[in-house]
């Protein structure tokens, strides 16, 4: 119970301080690296929920891919100095704002439970659930057709990454003429 | 381990989407193989796909399928033609559209076809994963499609305030999703629906439910451009090509429609009480701003951005009837205005060698091509809500519903932006017949599928306008 | 208490591991210069000690000592954090590679343990999430230095590895499609009884999608790891060392560590995947307990091998033929490779009854 | 729903058979001919328009004898409807056609006349240009006629009434450009919008107050729910007669069919004669039961018949143009059936209309020969006329005797039923309306046969090129002519006083009702007497006429000019039509334009304070509200932002 709560303390609060890291750095480098760090410290949040495939899929995905291709850009952009005070008074704004939402919708949640309500009754959680055989079952039987559907929305998506992407052959003249 | 059981698939449930995305796989393996540089072979196979698609729709049978994912009932059979028909007109306006600048690329009709797809299963989805996943499906086609011109500064423009936009408000409308999932456990509508019906104490009035909802309707309400979430239209429309402009002013616009219908009117009618005054407001909003804005613009397709927001305050409107007679008004408003705005969009496409005319410059216009000129004055007079025309008939079932519901102030609000969008409804058929233009304008050949169009949707409008009963007997059998 | 000694053996397990795979990285170094001496029909290091046996430690002493150099415009934090993210999943990866099956220590123990760290479920996935964030390392070692040639070295290599990893995986699908698990010591255990059931020569399908898999597999892991002849990112000509050129001392070595450790890495997956993971040849010979580990070591060592001999024999690619390779070869026949593995066992199930 | 249970009900074999089933074809059969000619006229049809539209006609022709027949023998209306039109809710508006006796009367008419005008047409029409758009529009005009008249609910008839108004304006626009033929398009476009505009509010009322506006609702309901002589059923039957005084040219809205003859002459016999000006006459006989409850209103439709009746007759003395005088006779006749409805005699004015129909419709198209032989389009100087008789037999022949059926004289056609309007009126009681009615047909028989004297008449007076270009018309052109003068000829023998009623007893069934509420006047002592020397006495009056014409234009040519000169300002007055277009100009338009500028001052005083800076305000804030639209993608995203905290907080509070 104690390693499992040290677990939990321990990457909740890198998720925390990495997401505060996003937000809060100067360089959007370091914030680039913070959101990889909080994306870790949440898949072994995961991890922790029995969720392994989500945990792993989350890493794959998001830190080595997506983010790659961020911090990609952001390096090729070569940022040495950032525009002015990050935390302009309106950010503040933004800040207090967000933080408020937040706190008025803790409020409501505990109105929900003072209201005595606790929501539908769930079934406890199979102990088998969030694994690989499980994940991909599920895939493959309940939800075929969000999986299937995916394939051509993935392929909705490279089409018109080709299609912005591609230096279409007739635009070469014009482009050399612009520079003449 | 390979024992899990074959699940039911309940193919002939995704007919017409399938036969879809079959054309648009063709398309593409068409142009791999032959390259199809002139887009006859892509315009056709669109066509075919989307008759096609058409004709499928008339197998709806009211089944769930795929595990309760999608519903093949009426509503989405209709909301599917709805679809089918803006893009067929689309897409034939597309043609010397996109043969003009150049650009009659095999992916512009790929892209098309796999936005309509989008919008069909938004119309099917029984759950927010399929419909979450069909409105991704709809956000990205036509995302790139703004952007498909891109030598033109403003499309790209266009594409990237769309798309950083549009990302914004799916993240509201995903996290909505999830604050409902939360509150009920489940995310496909009927185990909702079953839910709250069980629930006690009373589950329509859970906050936490509310504040989900409270986050789909936002992020919905981007889509259907709303006010205050309407702010990339008048940008994303102007700079967009113009046929795709008219994809997202009704086919886009409709499947947030369908989606909304869905979720609050079909899932959460218990809960009207709390989101019944959002929509009153968010209508109010629309309606004013949207027809206020109209008033001043001097471009076309600006005005025409705006007028289309003011649309859809009409069709929020809807939601404040009782279920089933709101459902029947929005749905015969969605083919009127389909009929009217891709009428619109498809002549402002066809009007001159150049996108993004002055109205001014439509000064004239009813000499150098009487036809255009006719076709567009209808279709203005038609959302205008001339008698006679579809507009009429689709304004008129939105405010009797809406007063027969007991919202006379805001049906009158209604009636008198109508009023005030007369006005700049019928400037433009001033210029088109009362002036004579100044520079001659280079009209475009107005090749034989766009004038197809045009027609089609003109005799939609006067069909409808005459004898709205020939689609109000299908809306009648949605419920 | 149960807990305690739990704990207790899995530390003494997580140390026994470690030590051993830190000392292989060490000899894999000497290993590889006598190995390549001889390819080059040349003698490599021989002066200290026997045979030049404690060369490693003379290197490890000599980069201990060097100064610690950091460019003056560098990004401090990342410069310093680039090595260890180099270094921490290259050696992470290890904690879930079964060595073994289990043993009781020659009847020491009351209950047998596992010859493995941790056996969790999803094991290859893990290894493929460690080997993602493994780019990082290398890529903001380059970015944070400061250096146009550091950079370029980065961009290189990162864009490589995140180009083959599709390859990786997808050689990888063969093998677990297979097994029908994405465990690893699941996946070893189901290659027992003889190298004909190493899924390198699977009776599952007719023999080729294993081979190829497996080769596909090699090849990319060696972009992956950055290794001759897809060492461009560190291309000496071009590059001036590329992403670690500004490294020197105990940053440099954990960095030349951690490819080192790699390689071990790489070679004991497949080892695991393809190559029947610790069992022996043949059904006559003793594969329980440690003799698994010792034919696993067995193995492993042979295709580190394999790694230093392709550095000594193959010249370098140039950058633009190794995306086109990795793209346009590589991916359609991984992809291709997986169809035809699936087809094999459907058929296989068809004759089989499943 | 039931919305396809009308079409399974007109179409199933659950009733038995009825000719009048088929009554569905009559407008179809010009619908097709219109499509056709519209989409295929230009390039492919192009001279054999004519003959299709004719041959379309002619098919409606013979589906409409077969339901008057059917009509004739059972006795029994037919009502159906074939499918829901506008469905809203509870209100259920079919789309139907009912056919009485009424309807069986018209439906002959229009089919009748209208074919026989159609194949004069593809003579007069030959070698013009848009010889496809004529007949294109044509038919048209026939669908949206027999809708009118067929149509079962108000709604419907509206629709027709609609659309022969927008054919009748496409129709005097026909040579669109001309400048007289737009202009007289457009006048007669806004004069119909005036009335339409009573029509339409008097529909309105009648649903509101009603609650249906089908005819068999009207029939059952309304006397239940009118009492008579209630001030609303007088509002709604006098907004209706607003309707049908635009559409049938009574006083104060007939200015614009004298314009309107800038026509093709086969419009003018048609659309402007026998047809779409009848619809008003039509459409008060097929309210009969809402007039006949409100008394009033049936005194303003005499009234207003009377005196329109005399008004254009003494008009029509003075004007040089043939169809111009035709015109103006045309009003004049309209006048003498709305005399008709306005004293109850609603059988009476549906029978003049029928034979008005058939003498104006010939004497038009003689008139048409006329400017054929002239080459003419627009009209012809009568007194650049004279001695046609000669050059035109058949013509000539055809216009004397319409013109002879329209004097009054017996055994023509318009002597029985124009002096059953007089008599009628004189046995209710109206004798003011009688002696009008008297004077009116004095009139009749002198312009018109000051007309036939000035055309046919002595010698010719027009140039030497003209006349010898003279030549009769063929036989296409003339054919026409014979049949409809053989029309005028025995067409009122259908209903001979006494003798032969047969029509009256064929239409009793339709105004029954109508009569015993409006009608307790019809004892009259010695009434055949009263009938047979009334009926001397009118013959008198008109054979006066026409001996009097005869006397000023061929044997005394002098007199006319004595007469202008001792008495000018009749003359003038009549000359000028009573300057009503004038009176026109200077009291609508002008008081429009006064009231205009009276507005505009307070509009520049008062309203620019108020209105004006109401619609700046408006233009200030969308000026204000498109800065809003910065550009800028974060104020966008700002923009959502906020709104989505309202969302919250207004659904959550």
């Amino acid at each position: 119970m104690m390693l499992n709560a040290l677990y939990f303390w321990f990457f909740g609060t890198l998720a925390a301080v990495c997401g505060l890291g996003v937000v809060l750095s100067r360089h959007p480098m370091h914030s680039a690296i913070s959101l990889v760090g909080t994306m870790i410290a949440i898949a072994a949040l995961f991890l922790q929920l029995h969720s392994e495939f989500l945990a792993y899929a989350q890493i794959i995905v998001y830190t080595g891919a997506v983010m790659v291709l961020i911090v990609f850009t952001i390096s090729l952009l070569n940022l040495r100095q950032t525009a002015g005070n990050p935390m302009c008074p309106s950010r503040w704004w933004g800040v207090v704002f967000v933080a408020l939402l937040l706190l008025v919708f803790s409020a409501y949640q505990l109105i929900d439970k003072s209201h005595g309500f606790a929501g539908p009754a769930r079934p406890s959680v199979p102990p088998d659930y969030g694994q690989v055989p499980t994940v991909a079952r599920s895939l493959f039987t309940t939800y075929l057709f969000p999986f299937e559907f995916v394939a051509v929305l993935l392929t909705a998506a490279v089409i018109g990454a080709t299609v912005l992407a591609r230096q279409d052959p007739e635009q070469h003249p014009t482009e050399q003429e612009e520079q003449k | 381990m390979n024992n899990f059981a074959v699940p039911i698939l309940g193919i002939q449930g995704i007919m017409p989407e399938l036969l879809l995305s079959l054309a648009a796989v063709l398309i593409l393996l068409l142009e791999m193989t032959a390259g199809d540089r002139e887009g006859h072979g892509a315009l056709s196979l669109s066509v075919a796909g989307l008759i096609l698609a058409f004709i499928a729709t008339f197998g709806a049978d009211g089944k769930q399928v795929f595990s309760s994912l999608l519903v093949n009932d009426n509503l989405s059979a209709l909301l599917d033609r709805v679809f089918l028909m803006a893009a067929f007109l689309v897409t034939l306006v597309s043609r010397p559209y996109l043969a003009n600048y150049g650009l009659a690329k095999g992916e512009f009709f790929v892209l098309l076809l796999l936005a309509t797809v989008g919008m069909m299963v938004m119309g099917a989805a029984m759950d927010f994963i399929t419909m979450f996943l069909g409105l991704e499906m709809l956000s990205l086609s036509l995302y790139v499609l703004a952007g498909f011109f891109k030598k033109d500064v403003l499309s790209g423009e266009a594409a990237f305030k769309y798309f950083i936009l549009g990302a914004f408000a799916t993240g509201f409308l995903v996290f909505g999703m999830a604050f409902v999932f939360g509150a009920l456990g489940t995310t496909n509508f009927a185990a909702m629906a079953h839910t709250l019906s069980a629930g006690s104490p009373p589950f329509p009035s859970v906050p936490t439910l509310l504040f989900g909802l409270a986050l789909i309707l936002a992020g919905l309400g981007f889509k259907i451009s709303l006010v205050p979430f309407h702010t990339w239209v008048p940008d994303v429309y102007t700079g967009a090509p113009t046929p795709v402009t008219a994809l997202i002013a009704t086919g886009s616009k409709a499947a947030g429609f369908a989606a909304l219908v869905r979720i609050f009117m079909i899932t959460f009618p218990g809960s009207f009480q709390f989101w019944g005054a959002a929509f009153w407001w968010l209508a109010l909003l629309t309606m004013i701003v949207g027809n206020l804005f109209a008033l001043v613009q001097v471009e076309i397709k600006r005005m025409f951005a705006y007028s289309s927001v003011a649309n859809g305050g009409y069709l929020a409107m809807a939601f404040l009837s009782h279920s089933d007679v709101g459902i029947k008004a929005l749905l015969f408003y969605l083919f009127a205005y389909t009929f009217m705005t891709v009428g619109v969009f498809g002549v402002v496409s066809l009007a001159g060698r150049r996108e993004r005319l002055l109205i001014s410059e439509y000064a004239g216009l009813s000499r150098e091509n009487p036809f255009l000129a006719a076709v567009m004055s209808l279709f203005l007079l038609s959302l205008a809500g001339m008698p006679g025309t579809a507009g009429f008939f689709g304004k008129f079932y939105l405010f009797a519903g809406a007063v027969r519901s007991g919202y006379l102030g805001l049906a009158l609000v209604g009636i008198l932006t109508t009023i005030l969008s007369f006005y700049y409804y019928l400037r433009v058929i001033v210029y088109m017949y009362m002036r004579e233009s100044e520079m001659p304008r280079e009209a475009l050949e107005l090749a034989g599928s766009g004038r197809t169009a045009l027609v089609l949707a003109a005799a939609g409008v006067l069909i409808l306008g005459c004898f709205p009963n020939l689609i109000w007997i299908s809306i009648e059998q949605v419920f | 208490m149960e807990t305690l000694l739990v704990l207790l053996i899995h530390l003494l397990k997580i140390i026994v591991v470690f030590s051993i795979l830190l000392g292989c990285i060490a000899y894999a170094v000497l290993l590889e210069r006598k190995l390549l001496g001889r390819l080059q029909v040349r003698w490599g290091p021989s002066r200290v000690g026997p045979f030049g046996l404690l060369q490693p430690i003379a290197d490890g002493l000599k980069l201990f000592l060097k100064e610690e150099l950091t460019p003056t415009r560098a990004d401090r934090f990342l410069f310093v954090l680039a090595p260890l993210l180099s270094m921490g999943p290259a050696l992470l990866a290890i904690a879930v590679v079964p060595f073994g099956d289990t043993t009781n220590l020659f009847g020491l123990l009351d209950q047998p343990i596992l010859l493995q760290i941790a056996d969790i479920h999803g094991g290859i996935l893990f290894i493929l999430a460690l080997t993602s964030v493994g780019v990082y390392g290398i890529f903001l070692a380059g970015w944070s230095s400061d250096n146009k040639y550091s950079l370029l070295g980065a961009l290189r290599s990162s864009a490589q590895m995140i180009s083959y990893e599709l390859v990786l995986g997808l050689s990888i699908t063969v093998a677990l499609m297979a097994a029908g698990d994405v465990s690893l010591r699941n996946i070893a255990l189901s290659q027992g009884d003889g190298f004909w059931n190493w899924w390198i020569f699977s009776p599952k399908w007719f023999v080729l999608p294993g081979i190829l898999g497996f080769f596909l597999y090699l090849i990319s892991a060696f972009a992956e790891t950055n290794r001759l002849p897809f060492d461009l990112p560190e291309a000496e000509t071009e590059l001036v060392a590329g992403y670690h050129t500004e490294y020197s001392s105990m940053k440099f070595a954990m960095f030349f560590m951690a490819e080192y450790c790699n390689i071990i890495t790489v070679s004991c997956i497949a080892v695991t995947l393809f190559l029947g993971g610790w069992y022996a040849p043949f059904p006559f010979l003793p594969s329980g307990g440690l003799f698994g580990c010792v034919w696993f070591a067995v193995k492993v060592f042979i295709l580190v091998c394999v790694f230093i001999w392709v550095r000594g024999t193959l010249p370098r690619l140039r950058y633009d033929q190794l995306m086109k390779f990795g793209w346009k070869v590589m991916l359609p026949l991984a992809i291709a490779n997986v169809l035809l593995a699936a087809g094999g066992i459907l058929l296989y199930e068809m004759w089989h009854g499943s | 729903m039931e919305n396809g249970q009308g079409i399974i009900t007109a179409f199933s074999t659950a009733e038995p058979f009825r000719w009048v089933g088929l009554v569905w074809l009559v407008p179809l059969f010009p619908a097709a001919a219109t499509l056709l000619n519209g989409l295929l006229g230009r390039k492919v049809i192009r001279y054999r328009t004519g003959q299709l539209a004719t041959v379309a006609m002619l098919g409606a022709l013979i589906v409409s004898l077969l339901c008057i027949w059917d009509i004739a023998r059972t006795g029994q209306p037919y009502n159906v409807d074939y499918f829901i039109w506008i469905g809203v809710g509870d209100f259920q508006l079919p789309f139907g056609f009912y056919v009485d006796q009424l309807t069986a009367v018209m439906l002959f008419v229009v089919s009748f006349v209208g074919t026989v005008i159609f194949l004069y047409a593809i003579g007069y029409m030959h070698g013009h240009p848009g010889y496809w758009r004529f007949f294109t529009y044509m038919p048209l005009f026939a669908v949206m006629m027999f809708l009118l008249v067929l149509g079962n609910s108000l709604p419907v008839l509206f629709v027709g009434w609609e659309g022969v108004g927008l054919c009748s304006y496409l129709l005097i626009g026909y040579f669109f450009d001309r400048d007289y033929a737009a202009q007289a398009g457009r006048k007669a476009f806004i004069v119909n919008r005036i009335g339409d505009f009573g029509f339409l509010l008097g529909m309105l009322l009648l649903y509101w107050t009603l609650g249906s506006v089908r005819f068999t609702d009207i029939v059952e309901h309304a006397p239940d729910i009118y009492p008579a002589g209630s001030v609303m059923i007088t509002v709604i039957t006098l907004l209706l007669f607003l309707g049908a005084t635009g559409k049938s040219a009574q006083i104060p809205l007939f200015v614009w069919l004298p314009d309107a003859m800038a026509g093709p002459t086969p419009v003018s016999a048609l659309i402007h004669a026998a047809t779409m000006v009848t619809a008003g006459v039509y459409m008060i006989a097929r309210l009969n039961l809402l007039y006949s409850l409100a008394p009033i209103s049936l005194l303003v439709v005499g009234t207003v018949g009377a005196l329109t009746a005399l008004m254009a007759a003494t008009i029509a003395f003075t004007q040089r143009e043939a169809k111009r005088i035709l015109a103006y006779s045309t009003i004049s006749q309209l006048g003498y059936m709305f005399l008709a409805l306005g004293v109850g005699a609603f059988d009476a004015g549906i029978f003049h209309l029928m034979t008005h129909a058939f003498f104006k419709a010939c004497l038009f198209l003689s008139a048409g020969s006329v400017l054929h032989a002239f080459h003419e389009d627009r009209d012809v100087d009568i007194f650049q006329a004279g001695g046609l008789r000669r050059y035109m037999p058949m013509t000539r022949l055809a216009f004397l005797v319409s013109a002879v059926a329209i004097a009054g004289i017996p055994p023509f056609a318009g002597f029985f039923s124009k002096d059953e309007i007089l008599f009628e009126a004189f046995a209710g009681g109206y004798i003011l309306f009688w002696g009008i009615g008297l004077t009116a047909a004095f009139c009749t028989a002198f312009y018109m046969f000051r007309l036939y004297s000035l055309l046919f008449s002595g010698e010719f007076r027009g140039t030497e090129h003209q006349r010898r270009h003279l030549h009769e018309c063929p036989f296409i052109m003339w054919f026409p002519l014979v049949i409809l003068a053989l029309l005028s000829l025995v067409g009122g023998w259908v209903n001979i006083p006494g003798l032969f009623p047969k029509f009256h007893a064929f239409l009793r069934p339709v105004f029954a009702e109508a009569h015993e509420l409006a009608g307790p006047h019809r004892e009259l002592a010695g009434a055949r007497i009263w009938e047979i020397s009334l009926a001397l006495l009118s013959v008198l009056v008109a054979l006066t006429g026409i001996f009097a014409a005869r006397l000023c234009y061929v044997q005394l040519p002098k007199l006319p000019h004595w007469f202008a000169e001792t008495f000018p300002s009749l003359f003038i007055a009549s000359l000028h039509k009573y300057w009503i277009d004038e009176a026109y100009q200077a009291t609508v338009v002008k008081g429009f334009y006064s009231a205009c500028r009276l507005a505009q001052w307070c509009d520049n005083r008062i309203i620019v304070a108020g209105l004006n800076a109401f619609a700046a305000l408006i233009r200030h804030l969308s000026e204000i509200g498109t800065q809003l639209q910065t550009g800028y993608v974060r104020h966008y995203a700002l923009a959502i932002v906020i709104g989505v905290v309202f969302l919250l907080i207004g659904m959550l509070l």
